[in-house]
């Protein structure tokens, strides 16, 4: 808890909340996205759609806990069940406003790395893969990040590019032929980054109540730049909290990450 | 129509072959057939190549009965859990063997399975420019767009068809004709280009019933080789409107898999010590009834009426 | 959800613009929206490209009646009376205006809107190699298999998307989310790749009814932009469960199309003296009602029930 | 009617239900050929499947009088009821032995013309189009036409490949990249062709009763050869005959091509 009378969970799930607009199509998969989601459906955002890979469509958060998209309570009243080349395939149709991944190491240019870490000739760690990541991070209108503040997993450049980012900055994701799109944000248990500037590099856009600036540069392994005008995170409201508890009663996701 | 029932074991032995490449389940995280796996392991497969976007713990077992030679897939570990213990140290440290790994995300394996299945030369997709996937499967070709004039890459991705497909359904006629719903994954593309479909039906029904809806049917009854009736076939993982997760097994799994030795303890205790799908049954017992859905939310009838 | 009901006049009036691609029917000889039909004809569009594998006589009378320019499609005639005299009368002699054609086969045409729908760069196909539909349609590429050592002919296919796809279904919600059930033929290509959506239901239902069977939901619902409840809607084609064919009237169009003046004399009678559909069913009267499907042979139910 | 208790329609429908082989699966459309399957069915080939490109596969013919394939007759019972991309998929995918279709002309080497008679050039008629002929022609393992035998619909060249045969004879369609397929049948109210020899030229494999040679050749548009031992097409059976009064009672699809 931050003494606030909020969790760190659940000022990250609302920080990803916000990040979803009324209306939109969002990938949002497991764990804290989809809490996000539903806290978003349930406060600014009551129109927005929720797409799962295994091929489901939801207008309401599933009515009971999930945890895999697989499940029961997902399935039950969901707005589509069809096959995974349908929902992926609405988001390299350009259908998709954004989608949710986490990851295992991040580099300043949004480049995400779920895959081998020390790469894939030098592996030192087997991570479990892409799964829909890779084509979420290369196909999302925008992309949204969570992931927990860790110096190791902040790192100047990933040694495997399971999802792009911006790849090298600048135009280099332009260049390898993804239009549009690239991280937009990364909510982390200290802070948010957001690209900024004409290299698209990570940049510290807010910091959560309770921490420091020098606590988030020293866990992060690049020479994180703060955006002019960085403030605090604005804290959860009211609102947000109540959705929040109504969507995860058991407070299942909200403990874990 | 062809009687095709048969009982699991038989089926596995007969139509699953060492060296083959298997879908053991095609709708990601549900839809699981783990009585499939743990009879593969019983059976001492050897060399398979295990093709699945997605297949929860069942593939981190496999790996860890040294039954797989080799991964077509897009993520491998537990889902409750994180990582797959066993597939890191295949991986990593090649025990029990070292693993052939193909790298692929989601949508380029739905796409190569949908390639295979539909006799696509190959499939252009978007979605994986600037992965490193085009890196460390080689399988993939780039090409530029030859209907733009600006340059535009594309990624070619070539089709995939595997030797067997073990694919469960909610329900199915004994000749392979056979209801599926909720979520599909990549079940359709999965079995239309696979030499040979093993159904694994959680209910067996009379083929009146698959009949009176074929919009619910999923894939071609008649390519299917044979339908296993196996109540909870698919347990520890979720089956729409039949069973829920069992998120405790799984966790469980997770933790003894850590070291090699609590991994043969589980596996001796769920797979070996177990004869078959009916003992792990009675083994769970009413933790496997708490997790049959019990409630009826029925699908609104659609009529099919001629006159 | 927001309530996108409207009626028949008001949707087409509001969402199909002069110089549109349209698909107006997707089911091949069955659910064509012939409502539609009529009531482009009435509101007088122009210009309109045509899309569609086969969408029976509905095409021919839209030639007729000056609405098209562009026909981007596999067959374009009268199912039950064979060529369609006033496609002929364009193609051959321009009347009333001369049409663009862009041959297709089925397949490919599905093919196109496969990749319009998902964002496929193009599809490469097999199934027209050797047609000379490579040589009156250069919107077609040739190359060869990059993945095989051996020279393979192949064949590209552009990706195709609709301005607009009205599109038949057997109910619908007031927000557009709706089931179809038998035969989809290219509804779903069509209608994930449309900019613009109009469902034609042939009945209005509430939301709890869609959502009691999202499988059976054949596209997003939020992608919709109206929906119009139009009973018998694509009469005189067929819809399971619901409305058998007009083979008569579409004899009948046949024989008085064969020259224009029929076809003016027809389009008067059917078309341009009907004010609306509701007044067009009352002049079908007895003879729809025989059409009606009475009869009761209902899907089975499936379970959705999580706990 | 021919005289001997059967017409000339009857008889070809069942000259054509002995080109579908038992447990194969085969595109059968509509009129001729979808009363071929069911007679197949009800005696030789109980485990046949048809196909029908709308979308829907069925193993019992449709228990009523079907015009179109779409037809809920066709709806009711099927095997599968699904998209056009899946059904002619399966065709293209190499799981389709054998497809039906008609036509407005044919050459000797079984080249199909239903787009322009004249060409599309120099178009003097506007034909309906493929529709799914090409594809069936194209991909089906064997392919299995039916058409009057006029002599201005079987020429020496169409004037436009709508659906190929074997092209230009020889191993053509194999350098057009057609891997095998092709017509094994034409079958015509006087006659039945069959490819014969190097060249795949249709040559005349058997004759209908009551018709000769001569007759056969003389409204043929080139210059038809017989395959030795050419016959009289064999009579058909009163299983046959009873199977085909049972699907089409009233005689709709037997009076028509």
């Amino acid at each position: 808890m931050s003494g606030e009378g909020y969790s760190t969970q659940e000022l990250m799930i609302i920080a990803a909340a916000r990040e979803i607009h009324d209306g939109e199509v969002v990938f949002v998969g497991m764990r804290l996205p989809i809490m996000a989601f539903g806290v978003a459906r349930l406060t600014h955002a009551p129109n927005a759609v929720g797409l799962f890979e295994c091929g489901l469509a939801r207008y309401e958060p599933a009515a009971d806990m999930l945890y895999t998209m697989t499940d029961p309570p997902n399935q039950k009243g969901a707005a589509w069940a069809t096959s995974l080349f349908q929902v992926m395939g609405l988001l390299q149709g350009g259908h998709v406003d954004a989608g949710f991944i986490g990851g295992a190491e991040i580099d300043r240019f949004g480049n995400i790395n779920t895959s081998y870490i020390g790469g894939h000739t030098r592996m030192k760690v087997k991570l479990p893969g892409s799964g829909g990541a890779a084509d979420i991070a290369g196909m999302a209108k925008r992309l949204l990040v969570i992931m927990n503040h860790d110096p190791h997993r902040f790192v100047q450049r990933v040694s495997y590019v399971t999802s792009p980012g911006y790849l090298d900055g600048g135009d280099s994701r332009h260049q390898a032929g993804l239009d549009g799109g690239g991280p937009t944000a990364v909510i982390t248990d200290l802070a948010i980054l957001r690209p900024h500037g004409r290299d698209h590099e990570l940049h510290l856009a807010s910091i959560h109540g309770g921490h420091t600036v020098n606590e988030v540069l020293a866990r992060t392994g690049w020479d994180l730049k703060i955006i002019p005008g960085a403030a605090q995170t604005p804290l959860p409201t009211a609102a947000e909290l109540a959705a929040l508890h109504r969507i995860d009663r058991d407070g299942f996701w909200r403990n874990k990450i | 129509m062809m009687d095709k029932l048969s009982n699991l074991p038989s089926a596995i032995a007969d139509i699953v072959r060492n060296e083959d490449s298997v879908v053991l389940g095609a709708c990601l995280e549900g839809n699981i057939p783990f009585c499939a796996t743990y009879e593969l392991i019983r059976q001492g497969k050897r060399n398979l190549t295990m093709i699945a976007p997605i297949s929860d713990a069942s593939t981190d077992m496999l790996i860890g009965a040294g039954c797989v030679a080799g991964l077509t897939g897009a993520w491998v570990g537990n889902v409750s859990g994180g990582l797959g213990h066993n597939y890191r140290r295949a991986a990593e440290k090649s025990m029990p063997h070292p693993i052939r790994i193909h790298d692929y995300s989601n949508f380029t394996l739905a796409a190569a399975l949908m390639a295979g299945a539909y006799g696509i030369p190959y499939m252009p997709v978007r979605s994986i420019l600037g992965s490193d996937i085009l890196a460390s499967n080689p399988e993939f070709k780039q090409t530029t767009n030859p209907f733009t004039a600006e340059h535009e890459p594309v990624v070619l991705v070539p089709p995939l068809k595997a030797d067997v497909a073990i694919l469960p359904v909610q329900r199915s006629d004994r000749a392979g004709n056979c209801h599926l719903w909720g979520s599909s994954g990549v079940t359709t593309e999965a079995a239309i280009g696979a030499a040979r479909i093993i159904v694994v039906a959680d209910e067996i029904v009379e083929a009146e019933i698959i009949a009176s809806d074929p919009s619910r049917v999923p894939f071609p009854g008649w390519q299917v080789s044979a339908v296993c009736q196996v109540p909870a076939g698919c347990h520890p993982s979720p089956m729409a409107g039949r069973w829920r997760r069992d998120n405790a097994f799984l966790n469980d799994y997770h933790l003894r898999s850590r070291e090699v030795e609590g991994f043969q303890a589980w596996l001796k205790e769920w797979v070996f010590d177990v004869p078959d799908h009916a003992a792990y049954r009675a083994k769970l017992g009413e933790r496997l009834d708490a997790l049959q859905i019990k409630g009826w939310a029925p699908s609104a009838p659609v009529n099919y009426a001629s006159e």
